[in-house]
């Protein structure tokens, strides 16, 4: 393979990409829109576990203190929990903030801090946040185990519904993903296939005038490459200009839903993307093309 | 004439010529039979021997397996039965990846031309030239002094639906010599052809052989076979019924 | 058109769906997977609303009452909520069953009921259900005007957040349908353009020897609709058997996701899915001819 | 011949045989110009009549507009400029939807064959047959029929690529003459058959000829149209340049 062959392949084709331009352009759309299903089904995916990690950062462990614990020895209790492997952050609540927040989060069903001010039921307590909501039970389980600790409080029941229903989450996102991934390779090689196969018979001529096997594959292989790169670009296009309408129009309307707007997760999407579909459209074609070679 | 010495003036053939009484091909007891719903046995104990630079009329009624013979010979089938060597080289043994090479040796014009549609008709010829890698300039100057040997230098560009049966056919035999083959076989070549321009392609071929190159044409055209005087071998039904130097149709 | 010219199409049909098999069959497959696609996105969509409606369903407004109103009167106010257009359950709340919730509620932060049974601040209260989540805010307003009536409470914010999220939600999952239908669409039919182009050589022969369009047409269509119907069947019989699993998966690890099991519904999207395909299938490949059979 | 006569004993061409003088096709002051990258003149001021049951020859060298004359006579193109005729009705003002009848009336060989590759020889024949919704029967008699004449009949469940070039040409001569045309217009009808197979070609024609059916046949057998003394036609470079009643080549 020396220069000119190779400027041979680039101009054949392109040649190919003009000449048989309904062909190439039909398996270029399908190319685009199976890459377009396929990355808004990963931004779904991610957008969902984005909202999973967040709503999980919000579960948070109350430690209530024994009535017998000073303020003093309260306070002074705060490294011992921040030792627990596992907790992030923690946050002293004494009883007099306990009920003001109890109030506010009676929201008007009644003045309880006028009413309770000398007879406050409320315990001191602490508020511990986890690196990882997984932890969030074993952290409740050590902190019991601590001196002075009255009993813990983290959600029994709903953090663990909450946690199987985020790790539900991630492995059906896993699935999909999968899944629409082989749907779009799927549908983008057998688009590549149907367009090398109509072009059989050109094929079978160019063997028996005596082109090599690579002499042949190579121009279909930089076309396929074309298609596949074109489509994708299309695909990356469109991608990223809806999901800008779609992050703005969700900042205008439901703006407390988390959205993923990291330009380096998109940017890794889009560049798997453009792999995917120049990878495909490349080796799609030279696989198609290894039926027809044998004349 | 001229445009033919230039295409054909290699030192090859000058080399060629010495040692002509070579054989070329050579086939012994060679069968070919199509598998199919019904077997049909196109050829039954081939046997025969053309030499270096030969030129061989293959004729024969239609289904005889004249065009089969050919097939043969440029490798695209491989005999059912028996054994065929070219240059001495056994084609049923030749590897996958030494066919196109040794394709590359031999023109073929095919009776249902097998053009590139595609393609324009310079581009159709320049393809067996690139597939060798001839650099752009070569190929630049050698296909349209081929194309103009066969009177088509001014359809060059047009694409072979353009062009009428006869033109077509005279680019399929313009692709078969333009790389300057050892070997041209041609399957009717002149079947589309009026008798003017089909002598003129056939002084055309009998110019290269004087050159050294082997001929093998298979063809319809009994007043060209009877005029030109050369081996004829007769085909029916899958045998050899003639083989007569010299012959007639 | 005879019985014996039907009888040429169908059998045109089914042979050209022999001989051409890996056309058929890529094009079966691209139908295939499109309409699995879109039914996927459809039933994610479904599901989405599902589980918006039951978010909804569980919004209630809370009828807070003055405190001089006496727990007959209370009792006697019933009817007066229930007239209110859009309230679909009244449920009566004395300020005793308040306090023992509010003391369940807070899951161990201290012995409210013990410390405060004799000076219980809590009032008496209405739950009401409305008939629509879109309703509530409206429901809070009319019982503003009731007579003892102290406060309405029905989660202010939370409940507007809520409300424009299954809003939006509701609007981003008809685009969803929208856009990966138009994409099946554009798919199926550019395989079918795919495997009709590749076959416009014969067609244009037909043609010249004197074959109608109709004639020529016919079998293309049932052809187009063979294809499309049995790709619809393939897709239809997957996503069945996914979406059975997954519904199976969900009962077993999360249970507490309500999701869509009813088989109406089901069978709807079922339905409309292999309408599509065999529509597609065949009204593609007639309107593809078209360009071939002006010879 | 008795199958001959069973396929075109046809009460219509007895009544044929009274009116034999009729015009059949009147083409006037016909051009056709191809468009493209260079304009190419094909046919160039042709004005011809050919009678009803008239046997016609064309010749001419390759690319003279043989088989773009033909091309118009079954309105496969229209004239660039002028008017053509086919049984008084003119072609180019044949609204789409009457082609297909049109067509129906001649049978036509072509050049290049165009048989349906993925039928059977059985198949391809019958096409035109099921097109104009003949019984099954009725096709099952004639198809074999045609074939068994033209010397195939043994071949026909085989696909075209399974057949040798002239065993193609023969199909497309069955498919031509199975519906009992009134017209038949034939591109170069045995350019792929050795001469024996071409006269008898050539009889079944003469045959169908007989029995009132015109015949507009394209060839560059020179022998055949010296034997036939038929009426030729010379075309070159698009223009005629002879016509002559009971002609040679
Ligand atoms: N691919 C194939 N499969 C089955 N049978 C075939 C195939 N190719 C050729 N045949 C049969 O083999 C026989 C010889 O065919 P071949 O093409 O060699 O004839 P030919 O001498 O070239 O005839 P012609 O002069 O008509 O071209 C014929 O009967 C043909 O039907
Ligand atoms: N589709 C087309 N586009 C452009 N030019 C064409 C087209 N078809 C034919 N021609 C040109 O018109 C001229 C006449 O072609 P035509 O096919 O009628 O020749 P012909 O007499 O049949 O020749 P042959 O004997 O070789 O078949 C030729 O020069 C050809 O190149
Ligand atoms: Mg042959
Ligand atoms: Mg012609």
């Amino acid at each position: 393979m020396n220069l000119s062959s190779i400027q041979y392949s680039l101009r054949d084709a392109l040649r190919s990409f003009r000449r048989n331009k309904f062909m190439s352009i039909a398996s270029m759309a399908t190319v685009a829109i199976s890459l377009l299903i396929l990355g808004s089904a990963w931004l779904l995916v991610l957008n969902a576990n984005f909202l999973a990690t967040k709503m999980e950062s919000e579960l948070e462990v109350n430690v209530y203190l024994l009535k017998e614990v000073t303020r003093e020895q309260a306070l002074n209790m705060k490294p011992e929990f921040e030792k627990i492997t596992g907790v992030a952050e923690v946050i002293f609540v004494s009883k007099e903030d306990g009920l003001k927040l109890l109030e506010d989060r009676m929201d008007g069903e009644g003045k309880i801090q006028e009413a309770m001010a000398d007879a406050n039921p409320l315990p001191d307590r602490y508020r511990l946040k986890a690196d990882n909501a997984d932890l969030v039970p074993q952290i409740a389980k050590d902190v019991e185990l601590i001196q002075g600790v009255e009993s813990v409080r983290y959600g029994q029941g709903m953090v663990e519904k909450l946690l199987s229903f985020t790790h539900w989450l991630r492995t059906a996102g896993l699935v999909v993903i999968f899944a629409v991934g082989l749907a779009a390779v799927f549908l983008i090689a057998t688009t590549i296939r149907l367009t090398v196969f109509s072009r059989r018979r050109e094929i079978g001529i160019m063997k028996l005038v005596g082109a090599t096997n690579g002499y042949i594959r190579r121009p279909f292989f930089l076309e396929g490459m074309l298609i596949g790169l074109t489509g994708a670009l299309i695909a990356v296009g469109c991608l990223h200009l809806f999901y800008s309408q779609l992050v703005k129009n969700i900042s205008l309307t439901v703006n407390f839903l988390p959205v993923l707007t990291d330009m380096n997760i998109l940017l890794n999407i889009y560049k798997n993307l453009l792999l995917m579909g120049t990878f495909l459209g490349a080796v799609g074609s030279a696989i198609s093309l290894r039926r027809f070679l044998k004349v | 004439m001229l445009v033919l010495y230039y295409i054909i003036s290699n030192t090859r053939y000058n080399q060629l010529y010495k040692d002509v009484v070579i054989k070329m091909i050579q086939m012994f007891n060679v069968s070919k039979t199509y598998e199919g719903d019904v077997l049909v046995k196109a050829l039954d104990d081939i046997s025969l021997h053309i030499k270096k630079g030969e030129f061989v009329f293959i004729v024969g009624p239609s289904g005889a397996g004249k065009s089969t013979l050919m097939r043969l010979m440029i490798r695209e089938e491989v005999p059912s039965k028996g054994q065929i060597m070219v240059e001495g080289r056994s084609l049923p043994r030749l590897r996958q990846r030494e066919i196109p090479h040794y394709r590359r040796k031999i023109g073929t014009v095919f009776q249902d031309f097998k053009l590139l549609m595609d393609r324009t008709i310079f581009e159709n010829v320049a393809f067996t030239l690139e597939a060798i890698e001839t650099s752009r300039s070569e190929i630049k100057a050698r296909v349209p002094s081929v194309l103009e040997l066969v009177g088509l230098k001014d359809k060059m560009s047009c694409y072979p639906h353009q062009l009428s049966g006869g033109q077509q056919q005279r680019v399929c035999i313009a692709r078969a010599i333009v790389n300057d083959p050892l070997l041209i076989i041609a399957d009717e070549p002149t079947g589309n052809l009026d008798p003017e321009t089909s002598r003129e392609i056939m002084n055309i071929l009998l110019a290269i052989n004087k050159r050294g190159t082997t001929i093998v044409t298979a063809t319809h055209d009994k007043e060209m076979v009877d005029l030109m005087k050369k081996r004829v071998i007769a085909l029916s039904s899958g045998r050899i019924v003639r083989d007569e130097e010299r012959g007639g149709y």
